[in-house]
């Protein structure tokens, strides 16, 4: 497949035309996605696609109908979304924030995720909800979750996090393809982000982890932009005296959680560092810290160490926010004491 | 009248039948033979019926925690439904839903729902396919008077109207909300006034009248079918039994049931059809009598049916998800 | 006109120091100084202004992501808010949480608000301190057109409705919601028709015109202080500027946002105190210099004022939770 | 202090009956609380008490106001306790069912817990949400959940699971006091248990687990019902032949943690196993796996081990629920494991 660079922003946006194009059930539906829905001179259309623009030049090729703009009413829209998929449409929902996820939960965890249990199986909820996750915007803290460990919790639910353009892609089209409700995060930080994307059809399957650096010293499993921030770390490592070669395992789907990946890694670097950036308390980095207790105890050669946001809302001053997220300091400082 | 024979036949067997069903869960809660939390629909049935008249299997509802006669006007069986409500491996959900959430999405039936104000959204996403579909399906959404304060029901009420869906908002104001009556939850005029705030035709009609009902129903049917729109139907009901099973009903005075039951909408239908000579007795006698045998054949069907095994705990949760993921951090237990 | 002078003035001087706010943080925002979010509140002055003008301290407002204005007609510090939109040790909320969350309780306002539709329910409580204390207190809800779309808003006017509470909805309607227009998103006739189905008197009124908002929430705010419960002004308004910094407005044209500068609330009070002498122009001249001042020693002291301390990242979540669980499974970082 | 041999259901109405007469500004709000808000005859007052009787009796004693009964309009009436809360009063609100969060959890989780942090420090929400959690009603899958790991993992919030009708007492009665904004999880299934309560005034500080049974061999945390799983268990495992002897701590405040109490018991033992109702990914067990990987690996002789419910939303059937629900025998298994 051939591949160009393009911005994790074009990915998104290219898995979704491609989607759109190939099954016609395929819409999308939320806030200012197109723009201007009242007025139907070409100036208007598609003023925004989208807050950050990553459904630009959708409507234009699908149409006001397949391209929906909605009022502000997430239970009200996502909920449609949950019922359109009951009857035979494949819905693209974007809730513009993840924090936003509150007003209208219980479509979500109530509706989507328990349907096809409470039903028996005689339903399928093909529903993708792409949402946007991640600090460092300077957006306080209504604007800079990263709950998706919530939505892990919840069975019923797949959840998604990609870091990389390519996986940007790959996962986006297999999360509109699955039969299953499937939460996207996007992380607003790495909209601009560039790399290599295979072009036309490309699908990564749910549920696989992606080492993105081999070690053999250390794993460090990362989520979303803290991949970079593991590589960071991985890297100054190896550039520094101590020489220490660390594994990075971007997570990449949060559920299904892909165990064997893991545990391989941490069986075979017998360290384990955590890296997220979602709130610590009952999140996915406990769950990775569960599996080695549970599944690798023997394996640890130390105690396993966690790199995450601190439990606090996040702050909005700059100087504060940077001081929330992780960073590569903080990650070599983790790695170091899986060595005492 | 312009309702022909077979459907009037028809409404009397619907109406009939969950009548039944009804009392047959009251009786058999009582003596112990029903788990979990059952809302009775008894002295509604004229709702369900009156609106279900006008729709076919491709239409859709969506339903509420009272949603037996729901189910059974929309064509549910009703040996699968009782199966289900006792928690048997052949109810209509393999008895992992029980009586909050029966469902039969083949026959449009897109769920009993326990969380109150849950299935105006859903109604407007069914709504959503057939309009993108170009299909001329309607969706109807049962929901109560207490349910009208939600915010996803006027989320759904607004959202229909600026997407002109095909949808019918049928409010079935039986006054009360577990133990609250509307004149203290809902604030202005009423809810079809409310409704109106919406831009939306709305009605209030009587709901023991279940001609008066279809006939209303079959207006607003008619202009979601053209494509011209929602209708909020307001159907002023009553229920006989408790809110739930087990609820002794010290709320409202037992006079104020009375007058209700001696308005039965049964009572008064057949008052009706035979009154101007549209059934005959024979006729209501042999649904009566039919409906009986089906409810006791119900009842012996779930009785005989096995529990679901507690393999089933693990399915129907995913389309696809790995089998081993479902008991994350331990095994599977025995 | 029965307004004293005192309170002319201070209109004009809280007009114009919101005007001056927001025009400093567009060119500060062009300059690369201020990070985040910014909605500004430019073209609306006169909605805050009018508002407020009836309230005392111990009032209370919510108010919207758009809330600079609100703050600054509640009495909110001008420094303080400034050195808060630039995340700053010494904003009124010790820079945790800029633009989108100024709040200062002490002076009854309540926060900013990032959720679209989360004020309403937090007024509904407000209201509820008052009532059940027995003071006269009111409460103000300030929201979009965009916000009277979303299902907590509607819930709160309703529970104010059922509670009598003493709270004034007031809805902004600046014509947009982001992109979108309530054309497109409010189902119905308007905005304040479908106030009217919750029972409560409801107005629209022009929001260009300070005095006629004055007037308008004068009897609102009675109304509420007499226990005679909620009302509900739809102010036809305009924003100037994009929806946040950085928005180049490309979903509506050029000539309708000069057509609304053209009608501009200070220039068109300035013309009507003028005309009837009720101020001189030295006094508004006088104002718009205090002003300039102001907003440039805000300026300054946001620039020259210390970034909190990486310390203070921890401090503020609880009243009191133990210091090490602040950073669970994990050393604090250094 | 004397003690009585009473209900669970009773030690909470005591609890929120003492905490109004001393404090005026402890009102009470929710659906049905009082039943038949319509109406002022004496017949009809308090017709319910709330849907499982927990507030019978309220009324007559502190009047129609501050034992509020509201619509069903749960975002409307949890905000409103927000905004009580941070203008004076001191609310409790009951949440039906914590399932029901979902069409409220923006004024908990984005006003509630973040609004001090956000204020810099300028407001306190002492509101106490009371709401129910557990399976084994035979409620189906709305109505079941015990999802209070959502709540553990938002910053700001404090959570409660009592166990015990004297825990349900103190512990109420704190999180009443309490200043900062705590989520109270009764537990449907206990509610008609009976144990010795302290008559009068009576407080146990949030944040302070309890051993409830104590043992050398292992550890077993566990969480409301849960704890008389694990004591159930306990109990099989001295008297069977292979006596083992089982420590129970019973968590009790889920947020925050008693990192203390539970490892002092880990390093004692050497070996750990959790029991929890709640879903398995990213909650309360995971992150006392986590406690046990990250600060207590060193004392660990085994593997640790989670016991919990499946990755399914709770099932109707009672065939289903129990098997669900974690039982002695799934306990006694977990702890044979731990001794591998
Ligand atoms: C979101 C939510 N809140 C509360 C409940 C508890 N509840 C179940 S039914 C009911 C009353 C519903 O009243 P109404 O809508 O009038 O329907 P009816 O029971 O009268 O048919 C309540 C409060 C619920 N199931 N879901
Ligand atoms: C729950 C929620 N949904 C969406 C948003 C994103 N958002 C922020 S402001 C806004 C538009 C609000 O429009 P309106 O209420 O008219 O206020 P205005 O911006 O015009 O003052 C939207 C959609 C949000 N902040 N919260
Ligand atoms: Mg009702
Ligand atoms: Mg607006």
């Amino acid at each position: 497949m051939s591949e160009r660079i393009i911005s994790y922003r074009e990915a998104i946006n290219e898995a979704l035309r491609l989607e759109m194009a190939r099954d016609e059930t395929v819409i999308l539906m939320g806030e200012d996605v197109t723009g201007a829905p009242h007025s139907d001179e070409p100036d208007h259309l598609d003023a925004w696609g989208g807050v950050f623009g990553v459904t630009k030049g959708l409507v234009q090729e699908f149409g006001r109908e397949r391209v929906r703009d909605t009022p502000i009413t997430e239970s009200g829209f996502m909920g449609a979304g949950v019922g359109a998929a009951a009857t035979g449409l494949r819905p693209v929902v974007e809730l513009m924030f993840i924090g936003f996820m509150g007003v209208c939960l219980d479509q979500v965890v109530n509706q989507a995720a328990k349907m096809r249990y409470m039903f028996g199986g005689k339903a399928k909820i093909p529903l993708t909800v792409r949402t946007t996750i991640g600090a460092g915007f300077r957006a306080a803290a209504q604007h800079s979750d990263s709950i998706y460990s919530i939505f892990v919790h919840f069975p019923g639910l797949k959840v998604v996090a990609p870091a990389t353009p390519a996986d940007a892609k790959g996962l986006f089209a297999a999360a509109i393809r699955d039969d299953d409700p499937v939460i996207f995060c996007e992380n607003k930080i790495l909209l601009d982000t560039k790399g290599p994307v295979p072009e036309g059809e490309y699908v990564i399957p749910l549920g696989k982890a992606d080492i993105k650096r081999e070690g053999k010293d250390v794993t460090i499993v990362a989520i979303s932009n803290m991949v970079n921030v593991a590589l960071k770390a991985a890297e100054q490592m190896a550039r520094n005296g101590d020489g220490i070669s660390a594994e990075v395992v971007d997570l990449r789907s949060l559920s299904p959680l892909d165990e064997e990946t893991v545990l391989a890694s941490i069986k075979k670097t017998g360290r384990l560092v955590v890296v997220d950036e979602d709130n610590p308390r009952c999140s996915v980095a406990t769950d990775i810290a569960t599996l080695a207790a549970t599944q690798a105890i023997e394996y640890l050669n130390g105690p396993v160490r966690l790199v995450t946001a601190p439990h606090t809302p996040v702050p909005f001053s700059p100087a504060l926010e940077d001081f929330y997220v992780p960073t590569p300091a903080r990650v070599v400082n983790a790695v170091r004491e899986t060595m005492i | 009248m312009d309702i022909n024979h077979d459907k009037l036949l028809w409404m009397y067997k619907t109406m009939r039948s969950i009548r039944a069903f009804e009392d047959q869960l009251h009786t058999d809660f009582a003596a112990g033979k029903i788990p979990g939390f059952v809302h009775l629909y008894a002295g509604e049935e004229a709702v369900a019926t009156g609106v279900c008249a006008n729709l076919t299997d491709r239409d859709y509802i969506t339903s509420t925690h009272r949603g037996h006669g729901h189910c059974i006007a929309k064509g549910v069986d009703i040996k699968e439904m009782m199966a289900e409500i006792h928690g048997k491996a052949t109810g209509a959900c393999k008895g992992k839903g029980g009586s909050m959430h029966i469902a039969d999405v083949n026959k449009g039936m897109l769920g009993a729902n326990g969380i109150v104000g849950g299935g105006p959204p859903l109604a407007c996403g069914a709504g959503l396919t057939a309009k993108l579909k170009g299909t001329d399906q309607v969706t109807v959404c049962f929901f109560g008077d207490g349910a009208s304060n939600q915010g996803t029901t006027m989320e759904g009420l607004n959202l229909a109207g600026v997407w002109k869906l095909p949808v019918i908002f049928v409010c079935e104001n039986n006054g009360y909300a577990e133990t609250t009556s509307p004149q203290y939850s809902v604030s202005g005029q009423d809810i079809a006034a409310r409704a109106r705030g919406f831009g939306m035709p709305s009605v209030a009609i009587d709901g023991l009248d279940v001609l008066a009902i279809h006939e209303a129903v079959r207006e607003a049917v008619s202009r979601a079918r053209r494509g011209d729109g929602p209708t909020f139907i307001e159907a002023q009901t009553y229920r006989y039994y408790g809110h739930f099973e087990g609820d002794t009903v010290k709320y409202r005075d037992k006079d104020e049931e009375e007058q209700y039951r001696s308005r039965d909408c049964l009572l008064r239908f057949r008052g009706v059809v035979l009154e101007h000579g549209l059934l005959t007795q024979a006729e209501l006698d042999a649904i009566d009598a039919d409906v009986k045998k089906t409810i006791a054949e119900a009842v012996a069907f779930a009785d005989s049916s096995p529990l679901p095994d507690t393999k089933e705990i693990l399915t129907d949760v995913y389309v696809s998800f790995p089998e081993k993921e479902m008991w994350p951090f331990q095994a599977a237990p025995a």
